[in-house]
């Protein structure tokens, strides 16, 4: 806390000297037009970055960082700090060495340059893109303390581009194509099997992201992004899409991403992201620094079976709801900004949020998701999260009866 | 050779076909049938010098896996036990999968480098390490169809629309609990690394 | 242009080499997700930014540079390379040490330290904020040649913020006011005068753009956000509002952003942005880089008084027009993106775009203009820009008759 | 001292009163009327010395101004002309603003550093340079209101809704114009810094 905190809570008579003294910012000069070409964060807000946790992988190269989602607000997310995932480290790969191959049940197997596709017919959308990892950590219990840390595998942004269906005309894709495999061109060689019906509803084969161009750790020149469909599937410095009468059984299609119930046999090809919310502050990370009074409680919501609805927020732990108010009406696979414009006696608090969506679908408690699917399942936990507010402010991830 | 471009009744004329020697470069995925798999053969005593040479330092000498790196084998019968060990041998449900994983992204940091004989003999060692295979198995197109993984009928397709179908509902508003009890902490756990705030 | 571009070109029957042989972004590992807390653009995007024009002002403390539109696609515009205009320079103001003050015609003068504005009620809206002088050099006649140097004084971020009119009634502002004088912290004491009707409608006190806090060279902590109305009104680390009966007359309403027409009287209040449109691509910095075929013509469309309806687009210098494609529904004070897909026929076009707003305001070209302002207006200059596209794809900035 | 929150139906109680001192301290502005203009005088003479030392090298001895910086005297009879030299003599309003911006902005890089006295002084030199004052004047808040500047009447409300209301229109889409030239070109002109690509 800077002095001048202080001094505001204990002003004298005659005045805080942050009003009362002039200040040399209004005094003398600050940056000029020259100094930032291509601007950062003030140095004041160096803790709102992306985060890894060490001991989750083997190695820094295959793995996930998360979203401060705790210190953000609204609802697009800045590239700058949007999680990453890699499989086998983010590369840099030119426009010009760019090269996209559609084959397979295609009249024309194609090859497009980057910049054929900057020739075709372009939309815009904002989607979320969850990793189907994310909260993962939560299904063995409350784990790690933070809303970044538990459910920071989430960005939201702006994306322009070509829909994947276009591409696909254009190569004349055969009625006996029943899926679509898209792959990477990093050494991950990242491949999924997407079924037609999706490549030809909303898929989008996208090179800018909030306005700019991907950043290299987002699939920089071009990615594949799959609306309200886990991570994954969103394969990045996407090279190749084959036309095929069936799924690969790839790797990131078998091995991970399926989800294991408690009797050992496991889910496949749960594409969808669940319905979903969480209260982002406060929260751990995002303590409450004022004394009882009025509080805005916020959090994100989505869904990716269509726009969310509704958010309701428990401060008891679930036993009593109220409905909070959505910034905005829902769009569809995109996130929600609620807010909960509320009154806090400083006394203790079992904060909880809880999505529904379009379809009718209210997010399930940790106890309702886990008598389906056991403790194993990794991938798509939707659960309902629990921050306990202390009468200090201070917030804690638990688990509630 | 000069590109005939593909115009055709609403198509752009954008791209240039696909050469077969370029399709054959990329198009290298293996499907559960064993399309896509190349000529060639390994055997397990092969298999297992070239393991220890380019895996062995993440996975292990016997595939079971070195510090926080993928174990490759072993956890048979864990699945539905807590904490389950899922290997090629324990749950995946497909060879075609360690083939085309093998082939096209490992070893990591040096993918693509094995020749198709060094994968059929490594994925023929790693089904010898999870004890699915005898030590004289020689992996080839032929030999594939005949290994059936353990896990293979272990997978439903995704059944949330009907087995999740109460999370279709009118929520409680009021009174939904008597009491609510905390149960478990993170800070208690305290894994979390430390964010400097 | 790389050796792949050329390879591609002339790709022999062995087939390009990108594609054949491996590469080493497809072997290899790339960065791990602990290389960049908070990312920057790609190396290879390092034109994408921010530039200024040296003889423009004495200095570049009091000045001005410009957003690449020429490179951007979509709406939201990235903070890192939003236009930046400060008349003393890019203040470094930590939330310890801000203070806002409601002041003059209300029950209580109050003063807020940032913490107390985090407590209101939140709103999320998405808008653009264009400088008074965006296009100002083109009233003398085609000039600088780019997109971003005549059209790029605007950007377009999601503000997170306060409703003024909720500070304003925590204040208890008295019938009596009829206007709010706003004022920023640094040494230009950036001071507006806004009528209250607009202060009670749609301000916001902004602490968030795209998600994440404002930029110092965008305000931090806080800035205001009027939409639809001239940026220097938006004034940047906003620290007093006072409710007056009647406008200050600041400098910055008198002797600049004032207006003069050709018989020397000069127009003040003129805060209301007029409806605009560029083509953003192709324009003198983003040329047709490919030969005559499919060619996608897209740019921005705007209006300080609602949504845009409608941006045609001509290839001829304005003997005839086409629809273009609107990205999305225009959103009241927000950027909307058109595209015209097209074919190109390799000959020369001088491209237009002319938008229409909700009003039924039709943007002007210059000559409507200057018939009825002359040439010495300096603000507000909507005219219809011409990019003069030759047969090699190069664009310039050309006037025509 | 003890903050008495102004907590009242429909407000939330944030924020706390702001002193006088406070008050005073930032509220400086200056309307037309002399509001705000605090105690204290200047002449011209005694400004003069002030603007050199403190203001001439970016404006000149004479106001007349240096390079690109801008020049606060001259221009009359400049505005219905090309290029029109804007200045406080040929273009502002009111004497409030050039009052209320010396005191409150300049000099750049030094504002709020000249004593009320000294402001009187510099607007009163100002006012001389643009010889709208005789060199004895002195500037207080009582002969404030004596000066009234030349471009006072200059000015008219924004009347773009009357006077382009024919912007308002059903535009032409064919046959538009007869013929379209080239006019002038900005690659003739030649001032648009090169961008490195
Ligand atoms: C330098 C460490 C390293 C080396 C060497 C290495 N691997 Fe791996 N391996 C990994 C990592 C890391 C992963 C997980 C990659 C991911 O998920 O992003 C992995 C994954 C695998 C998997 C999939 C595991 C699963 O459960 O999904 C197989 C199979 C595999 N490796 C086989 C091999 C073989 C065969 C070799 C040698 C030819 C090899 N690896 C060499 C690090 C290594
Ligand atoms: C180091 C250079 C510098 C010095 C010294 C300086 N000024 Fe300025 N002055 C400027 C600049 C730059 C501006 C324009 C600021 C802007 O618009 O952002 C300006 C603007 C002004 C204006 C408004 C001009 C207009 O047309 O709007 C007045 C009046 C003025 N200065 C008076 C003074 C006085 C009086 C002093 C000394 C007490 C002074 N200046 C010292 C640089 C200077
Ligand atoms: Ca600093
Ligand atoms: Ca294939
Ligand atoms: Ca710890
Ligand atoms: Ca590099
Ligand atoms: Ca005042
Ligand atoms: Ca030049
Ligand atoms: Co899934
Ligand atoms: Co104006």
């Amino acid at each position: 806390i800077g002095a001048g905190a202080v001094a505001a809570t204990t002003a004298r008579a005659a005045g805080d000297p942050l009003i009362t003294e002039p200040q040399y910012w209004a005094q003398g000069l600050g940056e000029g037009v020259d100094a930032t070409p291509y601007g950062l964060p003030i140095e004041y807000e160096s803790d709102v970055v992306r985060r890894n946790v060490d001991w989750l992988t083997a190695d820094t190269i295959s793995s996930i960082n998360f979203t401060p989602i705790h210190a953000l607000d609204g609802t697009i997310t800045p590239q700058g700090c949007a999680f990453e995932r890699h499989h086998s480290g983010a590369i840099e790969l030119t426009k010009e060495d760019y090269r996209l191959m559609i084959n397979g049940l295609v009249d024309t197997p194609l090859v497009f340059t980057y910049g054929d596709l900057e020739r075709f017919p372009r939309e815009n959308h904002v989607y979320f893109c969850e990793c189907a990892a994310n909260t993962g950590m939560e299904w063995a219990g409350a784990q790690l303390n933070g809303a970044q840390f538990t459910h920071g595998m989430i960005h939201n942004m702006e994306y322009t581009g070509v829909p994947l269906r276009t591409l696909l005309e254009e190569a004349g894709y055969q009625t006996t194509g029943k899926w679509v495999y898209v792959e990477g061109a990093d050494a991950s060689g990242n491949g999924r099997s997407i079924p037609m019906d999706k490549a030809l509803d909303d898929v989008l084969v996208a090179f800018k992201a909030n306005g700019e161009a991907l950043r290299m750790e987002h699939g920089y020149p071009v990615r594949l992004v799959v609306p309200g469909w886990e991570g994954n599937m969103w394969v990045k410095w996407l090279r190749r899409i084959e036309v095929a009468d069936a799924p690969v059984e790839s790797r990131e299609e078998t091995s991970k991403y399926t989800d294991t119930l408690a009797n050992g046999i496991s889910r496949k090809w749960t594409w969808e992201m669940d319905a979903k919310s969480v209260v982002t502050s406060p929260s751990p990370q995002s303590p409450i620094t004022h004394g009882p009074g009025p509080l805005v409680i916020t959090g994100l919501a989505w869904s990716g079976r269509g726009a969310i609805k509704r958010v309701d927020v428990s401060k008891d732990g679930g036993k009593t709801w109220e409905t909070a108010r959505l910034a905005k009406p829902g769009e569809r696979m995109a996130l929600s900004r609620f807010y909960l414009d509320t009154e806090w006696d400083g006394t203790e608090m079992l904060l909880q949020s809880r999505a529904m969506d379009e379809t009718g679908y209210v997010q399930p408690t940790k106890a309702q998701l886990r008598e389906v699917r056991g403790l194993n399942s990794i991938y798509h936990n939707n659960c309902i999260q629990t921050w306990w507010v202390k009468p200090d402010g201070e917030a804690e991830n638990v688990e509630v009866s | 050779l000069t590109f005939v471009s593909p115009l055709q009744a609403g198509k752009l004329g954008l791209g240039r076909p696909a050469l077969p020697d370029e399709v054959a470069a990329w198009d290298l995925d293996v499907r559960p049938d064993g399309t896509g798999l190349p000529d060639g053969s390994g055997d397990v005593l092969t298999g297992e010098e070239i393991f220890a040479d380019n895996c062995a330092v993440c996975h292990g000498d016997f595939a079971e896996g070195v510090d926080n790196w993928p174990k490759l084998a072993g956890g048979m019968g864990t699945l539905d036990r807590d904490d389950p060990l899922k290997t090629v041998g324990s749950y995946w449900p497909y060879l075609s999968t360690t083939w085309d994983y093998v082939n096209r992204s490992m070893p990591f940091g040096n993918a693509q480098s094995l020749t198709p004989d060094e994968v059929y003999g490594v994925v023929a060692y790693i089904l010898y390490s999870n004890d699915l295979v005898d030590e004289d198995f020689v992996l080839s197109r032929d030999t594939f169809t005949e290994v059936h993984l353990p896990n293979a009928d272990g997978f439903i397709v995704d059944d949330r629309k009907s087995a999740e179908a109460h999370f279709v509902t009118d929520p409680c508003m009021q009174n939904c609990k008597d009491k609510v009890e905390i149960t478990m902490r993170a800070r208690v756990l305290d894994v979390t690394p430390d964010t400097g705030d």
